[in-house]
């Protein structure tokens, strides 16, 4: 299942591999590339990831989601490369019995993924400045 | 083992910071971790703010500073993440 | 803007109407028609409303949401008719700056849809039977 | 007035309970909601029990029970709802 992807993201694809006629509930967060942060105005992002802990970071994640929620499907894609305005850099979808749980799940599920998986992205502003976003330093196990 | 090269990969600002992917560095006497970024320092000065908020990593697996490096290993250093 | 519908709801059309690239974050609720309930295997459902009040109260509750959590965007749109297991009888679609908001907005737009918009759920079951769900009373303004 | 009658719409449970979407009953002389409610349960024995969580609307608004029907106003009843 793919975790990283240097293509467009497609939900409905994602959406298609945790159909589940046992869950009532689905939530969906995507994040996509904003215009403007810190009223800088931005003009594209790229992300880069190492990517054999991201894969292992983020298959954890999911299975993580699961066991705490008890939610019957997580799955989460992030996009890596040049990122244009509007573009999705990440879909977390999580399915469930009931919507409560699910809602708390998908937080999670972002949540962790930005403070867990080793992926930076570098914002491109229209003054053709660009800077490093802050992040979470990685924990040792 | 002294004679070989240990290669130090640059990710996320280290790499804008070094200019490099992959810096080269002589292989630490020690084998330790932090003989090898002190010696990261002495060539690229500008990581040293960075460093101490930086993973290490080996393959795969994250790894505590106090790890004693092995021939063939590659160290990755891995700022403070930010996807999403 | 389409906020009951008698056909199949198509999520892609909502995310259309939303777009905007001054948000980040993008949360869908999506409530799927689901194989069971308290332990009996549901075959499918039929759900009615009251059209003139439903489309009202949707509108009043999409704005409402804006209102309170200053979310830039909030589409809602329920599906009338009989549904079979795994069809969608709600998209809620928030879009914001950030996913705190998003999360908590989405959550509230679902929360008093199901409170507070004249529609009601009449499961069939396997065996033949068939029962209206319990409901939240509506109050008068 | 009193010649007309009432048409009052069971919706949801209360048209499964009634048998009927619309309901027709003598317009109440006092043009109160609630004459109008002890008349259809006098018809339809079966929805007294849901009749005191129902709303009333006329048109696209909810009313009170206090409300006095007009001529030409239809009666809604909305059992508690439940979608999503």
């Amino acid at each position: 299942m793919t975790t990283l992807s240097n293509q467009p993201l497609d939900l409905d694809s994602l959406l298609a591999e945790t159909e589940d006629d046992s869950a009532g509930a689905l939530v969906v967060f995507s994040g996509t590339i904003r215009n403007h942060h810190d009223n800088k105005s931005v003009e594209r992002l790229s992300y880069t990831a190492y990517e054999p802990i991201a894969k292992k970071a983020i298959a954890e994640i999911e299975q993580e989601v699961k066991d705490i929620f008890g939610v019957t499907q997580c799955r989460i894609i992030h996009r890596i490369g040049d990122l244009e305005i509007g573009d999705i850099a990440i879909h977390c979808v999580v399915r469930s019995a009931h919507r409560g749980e699910a809602f708390e799940a998908a937080k999670y599920a972002i949540d962790t993924t930005k403070s867990r998986v080793p992926i930076w992205k570098e914002e491109h502003y229209s003054d053709g400045t660009s800077v490093f976003r802050e992040g979470t330093p990685l924990k040792a196990d | 083992m002294q004679a070989a090269n240990l290669r130090i990969h640059c990710l996320g600002i280290l790499q804008s910071q070094t200019g490099q992917a992959i810096c080269e560095i002589d292989w630490p006497q020690d084998n330790s971790i932090e003989t090898a970024l002190a010696a990261l320092v002495e060539v690229h000065p500008s990581v040293a703010n960075e460093l101490p908020r930086c993973a290490c990593a080996i393959g795969d697996e994250i790894v505590p500073r106090s790890y004693q490096l092995q021939a063939g290993d590659e160290l990755v250093l891995l700022p403070p993440v930010g996807g999403g």
